[in-house]
């Protein structure tokens, strides 16, 4: 597993530094990247059944320079791995990685024994925070996947503050 | 206190002169009034459009989703600032700064309601236009200056496509202050009292929209940022705050053409029962929501087409509209 | 080494791996002067998974899921032809309800890969909004397609000698609740869509194919049938329940056999209404019986020698070429994939025309990157 | 099926064709199945095109000790499939086709990618599909992942 490399923010002020992450979790801007099947399930948590832009999530940037999010959706081949490496640096200091699918976790279906083709993971070369397993993983899978990450960046369930629904006090960690 | 207070303001109109205070109040106001519009406009842009789209908008932040613009701005704050190392350093800081400055300033001479505008300058229309023009040096800079093919596509392309759509703008809004006789935003409102000119000059008034939807590269002209060809546009390099500013000119120019059209078309703020800036603001908005709608129902022009339709079709209607107002007024007078 | 010396002032441009509308991964080397495409040359193999070797080192069953990841967008077609042909090898004869059944949800997952396509192409074009609504009719197909075989993208529905599981009247209920409301959609479509200005000047007479460069290049599947050449591999080489079923071949009326991509265009939008009629059909003919053939071994070996079978997925002819030597593991599987020869016809068509038209014209070849590298 | 008969006998004619089988297209999905020597597949390409053939697909199968090069020709509405087999490995580079037939310049790319068999003046004969790695032919027989083959990440110049 990469260690992370997180800058850390210049100016550390408590309070202040909770509403930037509030912020950022609220406003998680996906980029268009996808590889195989799972970017069919990504477009499709997009578009307008299982709508992503609810949770301010739905801004799907083409350039890296503006995204905060890179979803790994489908299978990490040799040849394509430097160039994924290469758009990760191309993004802004707070960003995180989704590895989407069984392809981007460990391989999928396609690791075996005498695999010439593929990198069994994404978190061979990237530091990944959510793992959404499937293949392909359902939307609603990828959107509650979006939500852990925004849990992550809030330190638990406090990014609900912004959101009028509450989430169910059953399965609340804290 | 208040003998203070009054003395100091006393002492500033001396030495300063009352326009110039004026003049810099209104500016403050309208630069607050830019950053709460354009908050607002971007989040009209993703309701309206979501509900275009079968979907519903941002709606977990905030009650409707109200708070998703604020919240999008401050993570943008929050963004680390990539200089490309190629990038020439100087003019790919400058080129958000240059979008963002020149959008303030037609603010001073938009007739919000019968007195609530900053300055009536005689020239005022010209003085947006020329403004409008500034922008596209600016999109130029940054295209060009973050040295990636995409952006220097981009930008060439947002060069030919505003001076293209520069010129029927301006013949739409030369008829126009024909019948007012004259360049002041005032005097056109005035001019409007008994009929809107959108009636007395409906091409006109399809000419100035097409153009001003260019203008602003909107929807079906928006070739300078076509997200399927060039990846972003010219701002493909920018991160953080400075995309940040490139979309709050695109949407502050939004509302400028859009209240411009309101003072040269639709009367300003004289509505039909009581006037005031109410009508102004209502009618701006109904414009800028048509702008909307436009954006998400129509594919995109090509660049070739995009010129073809400019220079051979909207120029020529453009000059013969101008011609036959000319012809029109001088029988009449 | 691609880098030719640059004599003149042509510069490259990288539509790279990760590029909004290739569709996947992609990477076109595009030589452009000023706007104008000099040349160009697709590189493949970023999404290379290594689906051949796979099935030269498993059994024919445990490669089963592969299929529908080759081209996720006709998923259940994949799945349809292996089993079709690994039923020719061994010599298997599904029982007519399964083949009806096969034929239903295979035409549904055609009309859900033409919606995707549909929707994507107006992307391309910059229209943002039939994007969504394609995507809303293809969440009804995905949920119908859902109720049986249990997934929405990957299915391994059909099964040797027949499929997994029966129909079930919620899915009968379900697809004649859907026949109307797609044919209401598709008029929708049609007024908005064909008739617009901008998107027939975006795509009339651009990306021109003529029926010579479509025999070159081996072109199949719609693409073929926009140049005015009624080959589709239902009609010309009927298998399953092809032939009980009327439906017929649309081919775009292009002016002398040369298609562009409004003739594409036009030619999926009315497949879609044949392949709703065909389901029309196949539910009125439903016959009652076993929907899995008896005595079929779950790992079939089948005989020495060499098999091939043409099958029409949504892209085109998807060819499997297999030979066995009798044992459970094949010896060669070769997948005759649509998307391979529908791009290979691209460097000739791209010299010449803008930036924008090579958006418009791969929008239009529709194709699946993973179904090019397998 | 009478244009068969007169396929049949055009292909006789043909040089180079060792041995001609005709096979049934209900189970076999063939129409005639012919094994040729590598030099005659040019000639014989170039013949069924003008009898308004196109080339389905071409492929190489590993037996082992032995490969060889397989060629299906198809025609668009009635449809006799034409399958050309030709000895490939242990004899010498096949001609290429791609002047007759361009489809045929990527798919001898994959062959050449995936089996390492070479293709006689073909314009621009390199990988197609995999990484620029010496000797990485995975779909001969006996192709064995080496230790590099692990799922790691490996450096790869860009093409």
């Amino acid at each position: 597993m990469v260690e992370r490399f997180e800058t850390p923010p210049p100016v550390q002020l408590g309070i202040l530094n909770q509403m930037l992450d509030l912020c950022r979790a609220n406003s998680l801007w996906p980029m268009t990247f996808g590889l195989a099947c799972c970017a069919i399930e990504m477009m499709a948590a997009g578009a307008s059944r299982f709508d992503l832009d609810r949770f301010g999530a739905g801004v799907f940037r083409p350039s890296p320079r503006q995204s905060d999010v890179m979803i790994v959706a489908g299978t990490i081949s040799k040849k394509m791995a430097p160039i994924i490496v290469t758009l990760y640096d191309q993004m802004p200091a707070p960003k995180w990685v989704v590895a989407m699918g069984n392809c981007a976790i460990s391989g999928g279906p396609f690791a075996y024994e005498g695999q010439y083709a593929i990198v069994n993971g994404a978190d061979r070369f990237l530091p990944v925070d959510v793992y959404v397993p499937g293949c392909p993983p359902r939307p609603e899978a990828l959107i509650q996947g979006l939500l852990e990450l925004e849990d992550q960046l809030t330190g638990g369930a406090k990014r609900n503050y912004l959101r009028r629904f509450k989430r169910h006090p059953g399965n609340d960690q804290e | 206190m208040i003998t203070t207070l009054s003395k100091t303001w006393q002492a500033l109109l001396d030495f300063f002169g009352p326009l110039a205070l004026v003049l810099v109040i209104g500016l403050v106001i309208a630069l607050t009034y830019v950053q709460i519009n354009a908050l607002f406009l971007v989040w009209l842009e993703r309701k309206v459009a979501g509900h275009i789209q079968l979907r519903i908008g941002p709606k977990e932040v905030g009650p409707f989703g109200v708070l998703q613009t604020i919240v999008d701005g401050v993570k943008l704050l929050g963004k680390e600032l990539i200089t490309p190392r190629p990038a020439s350093w100087l003019l790919f800081v400058l080129s958000p700064i240059l979008v963002f400055t020149p959008v303030l300033v037609p603010f001073v001479v938009l007739p919000f309601g019968e007195n609530l505008q900053v300055h009536d300058l005689n020239v005022g229309l010209l003085l947006i236009f020329a403004f409008a023009g500034l922008n596209v040096l600016a999109i130029l800079m940054g295209g060009w200056a973050s040295n990636n093919k995409y952006a220097l596509l981009g930008a060439i392309r947002s060069v030919a496509q505003n001076v293209a759509y520069e010129i029927p703008l301006l013949l739409s809004a030369m008829s126009v202050v024909i019948m007012a006789n004259s360049l002041s935003l005032r005097a056109i409102v005035d001019a409007q009292e008994g009929l809107w000119f959108v009636f007395v000059q409906p091409v006109a008034a399809i000419l100035y929209l097409v153009g001003a939807t260019a203008e602003t590269n909107r929807a079906p002209f928006d070739i300078p940022e076509a997200e399927s060809e060039l990846v972003a546009g010219f701002h493909t390099e920018y991160s953080g705050m400075r995309f940040g500013l490139f979309f709050l000119a695109e949407y502050t120019n939004m509302f400028i053409v859009a209240s411009v059209a309101t003072t040269l078309f639709f009367g300003g703020w004289r509505g039909p029962i009581a006037d005031g800036p109410w009508w102004f603001l209502a009618k701006v908005y109904l414009l800028i929501f048509g702008v909307i709608w436009v954006r998400w129902t129509f594919p995109r022009l090509r660049f070739d087409q995009l010129m073809n339709l400019a220079w051979k079709f909207l120029i020529p209607i453009g000059l013969v509209n101008l011609l036959v107002t000319a012809l029109v007024l001088k029988l009449v007078r | 080494m691609l880098r030719k010396t640059l004599t003149d002032d042509t510069f490259y441009l990288n539509m790279g791996p990760q590029h909004p509308s290739t569709h996947g991964v992609l990477r076109l080397l595009l030589r452009l002067d000023g706007e104008r495409i000099v040349e160009c040359e697709p590189v493949l193999g970023y999404s290379h998974r290594g689906h051949e070797h796979m099935a030269q080192t498993r059994s024919y069953l445990r490669f089963m899921p592969n299929p529908c990841r080759m081209d996720y967008l006709a998923g259940l077609m994949y799945n349809h032809a292996y089993c079709l042909a690994v039923e020719r090898a061994c010599g298997i004869e599904a029982p007519p309800r399964a083949q009806f059944i096969r034929v239903i949800c295979a035409e549904l997952n055609r009309i859900s890969s033409h919606l995707l396509w549909f929707g994507a192409y107006l992307l391309d074009l910059g229209g943002f909004t039939p994007f969504l609504y394609a995507f809303d009719d293809r969440e009804d197909v995905l949920s119908i397609l859902g109720e049986i075989t249990g997934s929405r993208l990957t299915y391994s529905y059909c099964r040797f000698g027949g499929v997994a599981r029966d129909l079930t009247p919620k899915f009968i209920e379900l697809t004649k609740a859907f026949i109307p409301k797609l044919r209401v959609r598709l008029k929708d479509y049609d007024t908005l869509v064909s008739k617009n200005v901008i998107f027939i000047n975006r795509t009339k007479d651009v990306g021109v194919i003529t029926k010579e460069q479509a025999r070159d290049y081996s072109v199949t599947g719609p693409n073929l049938r926009a140049c005015g050449v009624p080959h589709d591999q239902r009609r010309c080489e009927p298998y399953s329940v092809y032939p009980e079923i009327d439906f017929e071949v649309i081919t775009a009326d292009g002016a002398n056999g040369e298609g562009d991509c409004y003739d594409r265009y036009l030619v999926r939008m009315q497949e879609m209404e044949e392949s709703l009629r065909i389901v029309e059909q196949a539910l009125q003919r439903l016959p009652e019986g076993p929907i899995r053939a008896k005595g079929v071994a779950q790992e079939p070996a089948p005989p020495p020698g060499a098999y091939q079978y043409c099958y029409e997925s949504a892209r085109g002819m998807l060819g499997i070429y297999l030979v066995s030597d009798g044992s459970r593991v094949p010896v060669r599987m070769k997948w005759r994939t649509p998307s391979f020869s529908n791009l290979s016809i691209l460097p000739i068509l791209l010299p010449g025309t803008l930036v924008a038209d090579t958006v418009a014209i791969l929008g239009s070849l529709d194709l699946v990157i993973p179904e090019i590298d397998r | 099926m009478s244009q068969n008969e007169s396929l049949a006998v055009i292909l006789e004619s043909s040089p180079q064709v060792t041995q001609l089988r005709r096979a049934s297209r209900e189970n076999d999905g063939f129409d005639f199945s012919l094994s040729i020597e590598p030099k005659g597949i040019p000639e014989l390409a170039r013949m069924l095109k003008d009898q308004g053939f196109f080339l389905e697909y071409l492929t190489a199968v590993d037996y082992g000790q032995t490969m060889e090069l397989v060629y299906s020709f198809s025609k668009w509405i009635e449809p006799d499939r034409v399958q050309a087999v030709c000895p490939a490995w242990p004899m010498e580079a096949a001609p290429s086709i791609c002047g007759v037939f361009p489809a045929a310049n990527w798919q001898e790319r994959e062959v050449f990618d995936m089996f390492g068999l070479e293709f006689k003046d073909h314009p621009d004969l390199k990988r197609l599909l995999l990484i620029q790695e010496e000797g990485l032919h995975p779909l001969r027989k006996d192709f064995v992942a080496g230790p590099q083959h692990s799922g790691d990440v490996v450096e790869t110049e860009m093409v």
